[in-house]
Protein backbone atom coordinates (compact mmCIF):
# COMPACT_ATOMS: atom_id res chain seq x y z
CA UNK A 1 0.00 0.00 0.00
CA UNK A 2 1.13 3.66 -0.35
CA UNK A 3 -0.45 7.10 -0.13
CA UNK A 4 -0.66 8.98 -3.59
CA UNK A 5 -1.40 12.76 -3.67
CA UNK A 6 -2.62 14.49 -6.55
CA UNK A 7 -2.58 18.55 -5.89
CA UNK A 8 -3.72 21.72 -8.21
CA UNK A 9 -5.70 20.81 -11.34
CA UNK A 10 -4.82 17.07 -10.84
CA UNK A 11 -6.54 16.82 -8.30
CA UNK A 12 -9.37 18.84 -9.42
CA UNK A 13 -9.56 16.12 -12.03
CA UNK A 14 -8.80 12.91 -10.11
CA UNK A 15 -11.41 14.27 -7.64
CA UNK A 16 -9.79 13.26 -4.11
CA UNK A 17 -6.67 15.07 -2.59
CA UNK A 18 -5.02 11.58 -1.52
CA UNK A 19 -6.01 7.51 -1.44
CA UNK A 20 -4.37 4.58 -0.56
CA UNK A 21 -3.06 2.20 -3.58
CA UNK A 22 -2.18 -1.49 -3.89
CA UNK A 23 0.47 -1.08 -6.47
CA UNK A 24 2.93 -3.81 -7.97
CA UNK A 25 4.63 -0.29 -9.78
CA UNK A 26 7.82 -0.51 -9.42
CA UNK A 27 8.56 2.81 -10.87
CA UNK A 28 6.76 6.15 -11.42
CA UNK A 29 5.67 5.51 -14.78
CA UNK A 30 4.72 2.39 -14.12
CA UNK A 31 2.35 3.80 -11.31
CA UNK A 32 1.01 5.90 -13.69
CA UNK A 33 0.25 3.09 -16.48
CA UNK A 34 -1.93 1.57 -13.71
CA UNK A 35 -4.07 4.61 -12.32
CA UNK A 36 -4.88 5.43 -15.73
CA UNK A 37 -6.33 1.93 -16.37
CA UNK A 38 -9.01 2.67 -13.53
CA UNK A 39 -11.20 5.05 -14.70
CA UNK A 40 -11.80 7.55 -16.71
CA UNK A 41 -10.78 10.59 -14.39
CA UNK A 42 -7.72 9.39 -13.82
CA UNK A 43 -7.18 8.98 -17.81
CA UNK A 44 -7.79 12.06 -18.09
CA UNK A 45 -5.60 13.17 -15.42
CA UNK A 46 -2.94 11.53 -16.96
CA UNK A 47 -3.32 11.95 -20.35
CA UNK A 48 0.17 14.43 -20.91
CA UNK A 49 2.70 13.27 -18.57
CA UNK A 50 4.58 16.09 -19.94
CA UNK A 51 2.58 18.60 -18.06
CA UNK A 52 3.12 16.57 -14.46
CA UNK A 53 5.42 16.33 -11.92
CA UNK A 54 6.00 13.76 -9.45
CA UNK A 55 7.71 13.92 -5.64
CA UNK A 56 8.69 10.38 -3.97
CA UNK A 57 8.69 10.15 -0.04
CA UNK A 58 8.35 14.76 -0.63
CA UNK A 59 11.29 14.52 -2.85
CA UNK A 60 10.79 15.89 -6.65
CA UNK A 61 11.71 13.04 -9.08
CA UNK A 62 13.43 13.96 -12.39
CA UNK A 63 11.86 11.95 -14.51
CA UNK A 64 9.58 8.95 -14.17
CA UNK A 65 11.58 6.33 -14.54
CA UNK A 66 12.26 6.96 -10.92
CA UNK A 67 11.82 4.04 -8.64
CA UNK A 68 8.85 3.87 -5.57
CA UNK A 69 10.06 1.19 -3.82
CA UNK A 70 9.60 0.94 -0.58
CA UNK A 71 8.26 4.63 -0.63
CA UNK A 72 5.45 5.46 1.30
CA UNK A 73 4.13 8.35 -0.87
CA UNK A 74 4.52 9.65 -4.20
CA UNK A 75 2.28 12.88 -5.43
CA UNK A 76 1.61 14.17 -8.47
CA UNK A 77 1.09 17.79 -9.89
CA UNK A 78 1.43 20.45 -12.20
CA UNK A 79 4.77 22.38 -12.38
CA UNK A 80 5.17 24.74 -9.42
CA UNK A 81 3.72 27.99 -9.47
CA UNK A 82 5.03 29.90 -5.87
CA UNK A 83 7.09 32.74 -4.80
CA UNK B 1 27.02 31.17 8.97
CA UNK B 2 23.32 30.24 10.37
CA UNK B 3 21.10 27.98 9.91
CA UNK B 4 18.38 30.11 8.09
CA UNK B 5 14.44 30.22 8.91
CA UNK B 6 11.43 28.85 6.85
CA UNK B 7 8.21 29.62 7.66
CA UNK B 8 5.20 27.89 6.48
CA UNK B 9 1.96 29.35 7.22
CA UNK B 10 -1.74 30.59 6.13
CA UNK B 11 -1.84 33.84 8.11
CA UNK B 12 -1.35 37.28 7.11
CA UNK B 13 2.29 38.89 8.07
CA UNK B 14 4.15 41.83 7.91
CA UNK B 15 7.20 42.16 5.90
CA UNK B 16 8.46 45.11 7.89
CA UNK B 17 8.08 43.87 11.25
CA UNK B 18 10.46 40.98 10.16
CA UNK B 19 12.73 42.84 8.47
CA UNK B 20 13.12 44.96 11.98
CA UNK B 21 14.53 42.12 13.67
CA UNK B 22 16.53 40.34 10.54
CA UNK B 23 20.17 40.23 11.29
CA UNK B 24 20.50 43.04 13.63
CA UNK B 25 22.61 43.78 16.00
CA UNK B 26 25.69 41.94 14.65
CA UNK B 27 28.79 43.45 13.45
CA UNK B 28 29.70 41.09 10.42
CA UNK B 29 26.49 42.34 8.24
CA UNK B 30 27.09 44.69 5.76
CA UNK B 31 24.39 43.96 3.51
CA UNK B 32 20.84 43.33 3.85
CA UNK B 33 18.16 42.25 0.79
CA UNK B 34 14.54 41.85 1.00
CA UNK B 35 12.18 40.52 -1.28
CA UNK B 36 8.25 40.71 -1.03
CA UNK B 37 6.01 39.19 -3.11
CA UNK B 38 2.56 40.78 -3.50
CA UNK B 39 -0.90 39.77 -5.00
CA UNK B 40 -1.34 41.72 -7.95
CA UNK B 41 -3.74 41.67 -11.06
CA UNK B 42 -3.96 38.67 -12.94
CA UNK B 43 -2.35 39.13 -17.03
CA UNK B 44 -5.71 38.20 -17.80
CA UNK B 45 -7.53 40.75 -16.04
CA UNK B 46 -8.66 42.37 -12.53
CA UNK B 47 -7.76 39.65 -9.78
CA UNK B 48 -10.79 38.83 -7.13
CA UNK B 49 -8.58 36.68 -4.80
CA UNK B 50 -5.95 34.17 -4.91
CA UNK B 51 -5.63 30.99 -3.89
CA UNK B 52 -2.27 29.17 -2.80
CA UNK B 53 -2.22 25.02 -2.43
CA UNK B 54 0.68 23.84 -1.24
CA UNK B 55 1.96 19.77 0.04
CA UNK B 56 2.54 20.16 3.39
CA UNK B 57 5.82 18.81 4.56
CA UNK B 58 7.67 18.84 1.45
CA UNK B 59 7.14 22.45 1.04
CA UNK B 60 9.39 23.23 4.47
CA UNK B 61 11.75 20.32 3.28
CA UNK B 62 12.32 22.01 -0.15
CA UNK B 63 12.90 25.46 0.36
CA UNK B 64 15.03 23.83 3.60
CA UNK B 65 17.08 22.89 1.23
CA UNK B 66 17.24 25.50 -0.85
CA UNK B 67 18.23 28.11 2.34
CA UNK B 68 21.03 26.05 3.39
CA UNK B 69 22.45 25.87 -0.40
CA UNK B 70 22.22 29.61 -0.25
CA UNK B 71 24.07 30.03 3.39
CA UNK B 72 26.66 27.48 2.43
CA UNK B 73 27.31 29.07 -1.54
CA UNK B 74 27.37 32.38 -0.66
CA UNK B 75 28.50 32.68 3.33
CA UNK B 76 25.23 34.10 4.63
CA UNK B 77 25.13 35.70 7.98
CA UNK B 78 21.19 34.86 8.29
CA UNK B 79 18.80 33.63 5.50
CA UNK B 80 14.27 33.65 6.10
CA UNK B 81 11.96 32.27 3.86
CA UNK B 82 8.43 32.72 4.64
CA UNK B 83 5.33 31.64 2.51
CA UNK B 84 2.17 31.56 3.00
CA UNK B 85 -0.83 29.16 1.24
CA UNK B 86 -4.87 29.51 1.59
CA UNK B 87 -6.49 32.74 -0.26
CA UNK B 88 -5.55 35.89 -0.25
CA UNK B 89 -6.15 39.45 -2.16
CA UNK B 90 -5.12 41.54 -4.13
CA UNK B 91 -2.18 43.99 -2.52
CA UNK B 92 -1.45 41.43 0.15
CA UNK B 93 2.03 39.47 0.94
CA UNK B 94 2.02 36.22 -0.72
CA UNK B 95 5.65 35.33 0.82
CA UNK B 96 9.45 37.16 1.63
CA UNK B 97 12.80 36.43 1.46
CA UNK B 98 15.93 38.06 3.23
CA UNK B 99 19.54 37.59 3.49
CA UNK B 100 22.47 39.33 5.11
CA UNK B 101 26.26 39.20 3.87
CA UNK B 102 29.09 41.11 4.23
CA UNK B 103 29.12 41.66 0.94
CA UNK B 104 25.85 43.53 -1.06
CA UNK B 105 26.58 40.72 -4.17
CA UNK B 106 26.53 38.00 -2.29
CA UNK B 107 23.24 38.99 -0.20
CA UNK B 108 21.38 40.25 -3.96
CA UNK B 109 22.72 36.83 -5.61
CA UNK B 110 21.45 34.36 -2.75
CA UNK B 111 18.03 36.63 -2.91
CA UNK B 112 17.92 36.17 -6.95
CA UNK B 113 18.47 32.35 -6.29
CA UNK B 114 16.57 31.66 -3.59
CA UNK B 115 13.45 33.58 -5.28
CA UNK B 116 14.10 31.79 -8.59
CA UNK B 117 13.89 27.99 -6.83
CA UNK B 118 10.90 29.06 -5.05
CA UNK B 119 8.86 30.01 -8.20
CA UNK B 120 9.52 26.57 -9.73
CA UNK B 121 10.48 24.49 -7.03
CA UNK B 122 8.74 24.45 -4.16
CA UNK B 123 5.34 22.80 -3.55
CA UNK B 124 2.88 25.95 -4.46
CA UNK B 125 0.41 26.18 -7.14
CA UNK B 126 -1.56 29.13 -7.39
CA UNK B 127 -4.75 30.28 -8.95
CA UNK B 128 -6.63 33.02 -9.75
CA UNK B 129 -9.85 34.43 -9.11
CA UNK B 130 -10.98 37.27 -11.86
CA UNK B 131 -14.50 38.19 -13.12
CA UNK B 132 -14.15 35.21 -15.86
CA UNK B 133 -13.73 32.45 -13.13
CA UNK B 134 -10.87 30.63 -11.78
CA UNK B 135 -7.71 29.67 -13.74
CA UNK B 136 -4.24 27.35 -11.99
CA UNK B 137 -1.43 29.86 -13.29
CA UNK B 138 0.56 28.42 -15.65
CA UNK B 139 4.47 27.90 -14.86
CA UNK B 140 5.95 30.49 -17.40
CA UNK B 141 9.38 28.98 -19.37
CA UNK B 142 11.30 31.82 -18.48
CA UNK B 143 11.14 30.67 -14.77
CA UNK B 144 12.65 27.56 -15.58
CA UNK B 145 14.98 29.38 -17.85
CA UNK B 146 16.04 31.61 -14.79
CA UNK B 147 17.51 27.71 -12.99
CA UNK B 148 20.03 27.73 -15.57
CA UNK B 149 22.01 30.73 -14.44
CA UNK B 150 22.68 29.32 -11.04
CA UNK C 1 5.57 54.31 -13.22
CA UNK C 2 6.24 57.29 -10.27
CA UNK C 3 8.91 59.97 -9.97
CA UNK C 4 10.67 58.03 -7.49
CA UNK C 5 12.03 59.29 -4.06
CA UNK C 6 15.29 60.36 -2.77
CA UNK C 7 16.20 61.09 0.48
CA UNK C 8 19.49 62.70 2.38
CA UNK C 9 19.33 62.72 5.95
CA UNK C 10 21.97 62.66 8.92
CA UNK C 11 19.58 61.22 10.96
CA UNK C 12 19.35 57.79 11.49
CA UNK C 13 15.74 55.54 10.07
CA UNK C 14 14.86 52.42 10.41
CA UNK C 15 14.27 50.62 6.82
CA UNK C 16 11.24 48.25 8.39
CA UNK C 17 9.05 51.67 8.95
CA UNK C 18 10.56 52.45 5.37
CA UNK C 19 9.40 49.14 3.70
CA UNK C 20 5.95 49.22 5.39
CA UNK C 21 4.80 52.34 3.67
CA UNK C 22 6.47 51.80 0.17
CA UNK C 23 4.52 50.56 -2.46
CA UNK C 24 1.69 49.41 -0.94
CA UNK C 25 -2.41 49.77 -2.05
CA UNK C 26 -1.59 49.44 -5.40
CA UNK C 27 -2.55 46.41 -7.56
CA UNK C 28 -0.14 46.31 -9.99
CA UNK C 29 2.96 45.58 -7.80
CA UNK C 30 4.10 41.61 -7.65
CA UNK C 31 7.55 42.50 -6.34
CA UNK C 32 9.11 44.74 -4.44
CA UNK C 33 12.86 44.62 -3.48
CA UNK C 34 15.02 46.25 -0.81
CA UNK C 35 18.59 46.86 -0.02
CA UNK C 36 19.80 48.26 3.58
CA UNK C 37 23.43 49.15 3.67
CA UNK C 38 25.03 48.66 7.48
CA UNK C 39 27.83 49.43 9.06
CA UNK C 40 30.21 46.83 9.77
CA UNK C 41 33.70 45.92 11.19
CA UNK C 42 36.52 47.31 8.49
CA UNK C 43 38.48 44.87 6.64
CA UNK C 44 41.62 45.83 8.65
CA UNK C 45 39.61 45.22 11.77
CA UNK C 46 37.05 46.24 14.99
CA UNK C 47 35.35 49.64 13.72
CA UNK C 48 34.96 52.47 16.33
CA UNK C 49 32.72 54.63 14.00
CA UNK C 50 31.97 55.68 10.56
CA UNK C 51 32.21 59.22 9.24
CA UNK C 52 30.42 59.71 5.87
CA UNK C 53 30.60 62.89 3.78
CA UNK C 54 28.84 64.25 1.30
CA UNK C 55 28.46 66.69 -1.55
CA UNK C 56 24.90 68.98 -0.66
CA UNK C 57 23.14 69.24 -3.79
CA UNK C 58 25.23 67.25 -5.87
CA UNK C 59 24.06 64.25 -3.94
CA UNK C 60 20.64 64.44 -4.21
CA UNK C 61 20.92 65.40 -7.67
CA UNK C 62 23.11 62.33 -9.06
CA UNK C 63 21.02 60.00 -6.94
CA UNK C 64 17.89 61.59 -8.47
CA UNK C 65 19.33 60.88 -12.05
CA UNK C 66 19.90 57.34 -11.44
CA UNK C 67 16.48 56.72 -9.85
CA UNK C 68 15.02 58.09 -13.01
CA UNK C 69 17.13 56.02 -15.45
CA UNK C 70 16.19 53.00 -13.43
CA UNK C 71 11.96 54.12 -13.19
CA UNK C 72 12.27 54.37 -16.76
CA UNK C 73 14.46 51.47 -17.96
CA UNK C 74 12.77 48.66 -15.52
CA UNK C 75 9.20 50.34 -15.46
CA UNK C 76 9.18 50.66 -11.89
CA UNK C 77 5.71 51.35 -10.10
CA UNK C 78 7.60 53.25 -7.58
CA UNK C 79 11.76 53.18 -6.29
CA UNK C 80 13.72 54.94 -2.84
CA UNK C 81 16.67 55.82 -2.16
CA UNK C 82 17.54 57.30 1.59
CA UNK C 83 20.78 57.57 2.11
CA UNK C 84 23.10 58.85 5.23
CA UNK C 85 25.76 61.27 6.28
CA UNK C 86 27.60 62.12 8.87
CA UNK C 87 28.75 59.91 12.00
CA UNK C 88 27.68 56.51 12.43
CA UNK C 89 28.50 53.56 14.93
CA UNK C 90 28.71 49.35 13.79
CA UNK C 91 25.24 47.67 13.48
CA UNK C 92 23.32 51.03 11.86
CA UNK C 93 21.97 51.92 9.20
CA UNK C 94 23.49 53.71 6.44
CA UNK C 95 21.49 53.60 3.44
CA UNK C 96 18.61 51.94 1.74
CA UNK C 97 16.93 50.96 -1.51
CA UNK C 98 13.45 49.81 -2.15
CA UNK C 99 12.28 49.40 -5.57
CA UNK C 100 8.68 48.20 -6.99
CA UNK C 101 8.12 46.23 -10.02
CA UNK C 102 4.91 43.97 -11.79
CA UNK C 103 7.85 41.32 -11.92
CA UNK C 104 10.50 40.18 -9.59
CA UNK C 105 13.22 40.27 -12.13
CA UNK C 106 12.61 43.97 -12.85
CA UNK C 107 12.32 45.14 -8.86
CA UNK C 108 15.70 42.95 -8.60
CA UNK C 109 17.72 44.26 -11.60
CA UNK C 110 16.98 47.97 -10.73
CA UNK C 111 17.93 47.87 -7.02
CA UNK C 112 21.03 46.35 -8.25
CA UNK C 113 21.83 49.01 -11.05
CA UNK C 114 20.84 51.73 -8.17
CA UNK C 115 23.45 50.12 -5.51
CA UNK C 116 26.66 50.06 -8.36
CA UNK C 117 25.86 53.79 -9.47
CA UNK C 118 25.69 54.70 -5.76
CA UNK C 119 28.55 52.94 -4.50
CA UNK C 120 30.72 54.95 -7.31
CA UNK C 121 28.90 57.56 -9.00
CA UNK C 122 27.33 59.31 -5.24
CA UNK C 123 29.27 62.02 -3.63
CA UNK C 124 29.80 60.27 -1.02
CA UNK C 125 33.17 59.01 0.95
CA UNK C 126 33.44 57.12 3.73
CA UNK C 127 35.99 57.09 6.58
CA UNK C 128 36.46 54.19 9.28
CA UNK C 129 37.75 54.86 12.37
CA UNK C 130 39.36 51.70 14.33
CA UNK C 131 41.86 51.56 16.87
CA UNK C 132 44.36 52.18 14.75
CA UNK C 133 43.44 55.29 13.53
CA UNK C 134 40.91 56.52 11.20
CA UNK C 135 41.14 55.76 7.02
CA UNK C 136 39.45 57.12 4.08
CA UNK C 137 37.80 53.37 2.36
CA UNK C 138 39.49 53.20 -1.10
CA UNK C 139 37.19 52.91 -4.11
CA UNK C 140 37.46 49.24 -4.74
CA UNK C 141 38.58 47.67 -8.49
CA UNK C 142 35.31 45.27 -8.08
CA UNK C 143 32.78 48.30 -7.89
CA UNK C 144 33.99 50.19 -10.89
CA UNK C 145 33.78 46.74 -12.44
CA UNK C 146 30.48 46.03 -11.80
CA UNK C 147 29.11 49.31 -13.55
CA UNK C 148 30.11 48.05 -16.76
CA UNK C 149 27.66 44.69 -16.70
CA UNK C 150 24.57 48.09 -17.40
CA UNK D 1 35.48 83.85 -9.67
CA UNK D 2 34.50 80.23 -9.39
CA UNK D 3 34.14 78.28 -6.32
CA UNK D 4 36.80 75.31 -5.65
CA UNK D 5 35.12 72.69 -3.34
CA UNK D 6 37.54 69.94 -1.53
CA UNK D 7 36.02 66.46 -0.18
CA UNK D 8 37.37 63.80 1.68
CA UNK D 9 41.41 63.26 1.90
CA UNK D 10 41.70 66.22 -0.87
CA UNK D 11 39.89 68.29 1.73
CA UNK D 12 41.72 67.71 4.17
CA UNK D 13 45.43 67.96 2.41
CA UNK D 14 44.38 71.44 1.49
CA UNK D 15 42.63 72.43 4.77
CA UNK D 16 39.50 74.41 3.60
CA UNK D 17 36.12 72.71 2.30
CA UNK D 18 36.10 75.76 -0.28
CA UNK D 19 37.02 78.38 -1.47
CA UNK D 20 36.83 81.45 -4.00
CA UNK D 21 39.19 81.18 -6.59
CA UNK D 22 40.22 84.23 -9.36
CA UNK D 23 41.50 81.87 -12.23
CA UNK D 24 41.80 82.04 -15.97
CA UNK D 25 41.79 78.63 -16.16
CA UNK D 26 39.23 77.16 -19.47
CA UNK D 27 39.88 73.36 -18.16
CA UNK D 28 39.73 71.53 -15.16
CA UNK D 29 43.32 70.41 -15.84
CA UNK D 30 44.17 74.15 -16.52
CA UNK D 31 42.68 75.15 -12.99
CA UNK D 32 45.19 71.96 -11.38
CA UNK D 33 47.91 73.67 -12.89
CA UNK D 34 47.24 77.06 -11.61
CA UNK D 35 46.32 75.64 -8.08
CA UNK D 36 49.57 73.45 -7.77
CA UNK D 37 51.45 76.45 -8.15
CA UNK D 38 50.18 78.31 -5.40
CA UNK D 39 51.30 76.39 -2.56
CA UNK D 40 53.00 73.00 -1.34
CA UNK D 41 49.41 71.84 0.29
CA UNK D 42 47.84 71.97 -3.17
CA UNK D 43 50.62 70.31 -4.94
CA UNK D 44 50.70 67.47 -2.27
CA UNK D 45 46.83 67.42 -2.93
CA UNK D 46 46.99 67.34 -6.54
CA UNK D 47 50.54 65.11 -7.08
CA UNK D 48 48.41 62.22 -8.68
CA UNK D 49 45.43 63.71 -10.66
CA UNK D 50 44.68 59.87 -11.57
CA UNK D 51 43.37 59.57 -8.09
CA UNK D 52 41.56 62.52 -8.08
CA UNK D 53 37.85 62.68 -9.61
CA UNK D 54 36.40 66.37 -10.77
CA UNK D 55 32.56 67.60 -10.57
CA UNK D 56 31.86 71.03 -12.57
CA UNK D 57 28.69 72.61 -11.20
CA UNK D 58 27.70 69.69 -9.69
CA UNK D 59 27.93 67.58 -12.58
CA UNK D 60 30.73 64.23 -12.69
CA UNK D 61 33.09 65.10 -15.29
CA UNK D 62 35.09 62.33 -17.60
CA UNK D 63 38.23 63.80 -17.71
CA UNK D 64 40.11 66.76 -16.90
CA UNK D 65 39.94 68.26 -20.07
CA UNK D 66 36.41 69.06 -19.20
CA UNK D 67 35.13 72.98 -19.88
CA UNK D 68 34.79 75.25 -16.74
CA UNK D 69 34.08 78.01 -18.85
CA UNK D 70 30.89 79.63 -17.17
CA UNK D 71 31.24 77.11 -14.43
CA UNK D 72 30.17 78.44 -10.65
CA UNK D 73 31.12 75.82 -9.27
CA UNK D 74 34.62 73.27 -9.40
CA UNK D 75 34.50 70.09 -6.86
CA UNK D 76 37.98 67.63 -6.44
CA UNK D 77 37.68 64.34 -4.54
CA UNK D 78 38.41 60.93 -4.22
CA UNK D 79 36.44 57.94 -6.15
CA UNK D 80 33.40 58.08 -4.63
CA UNK D 81 32.60 55.06 -1.79
CA UNK D 82 28.83 55.19 -1.31
CA UNK D 83 26.04 52.59 -1.04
Amino acid sequence: MIDVLYFAWVRERIGVPREQVETQARTVAELVEELKGREARYAAAFADVSALRAAVDQDLVDDFSASIEGAREVAFFPPMTGG
Amino acid sequence: MSAGRVIVQEAPFEPADVLRDFARGRGDVGAVVSFTGLVRDADAGPLVTMQIEHYPGMTERAIGRMVETAIRRWSLADCLVIHRHGEMRKGEVIMMVATAARHRADAFAAAEFLMDYLKSRAPFWKKELTEDGAEWVAAKEADEEALRRW
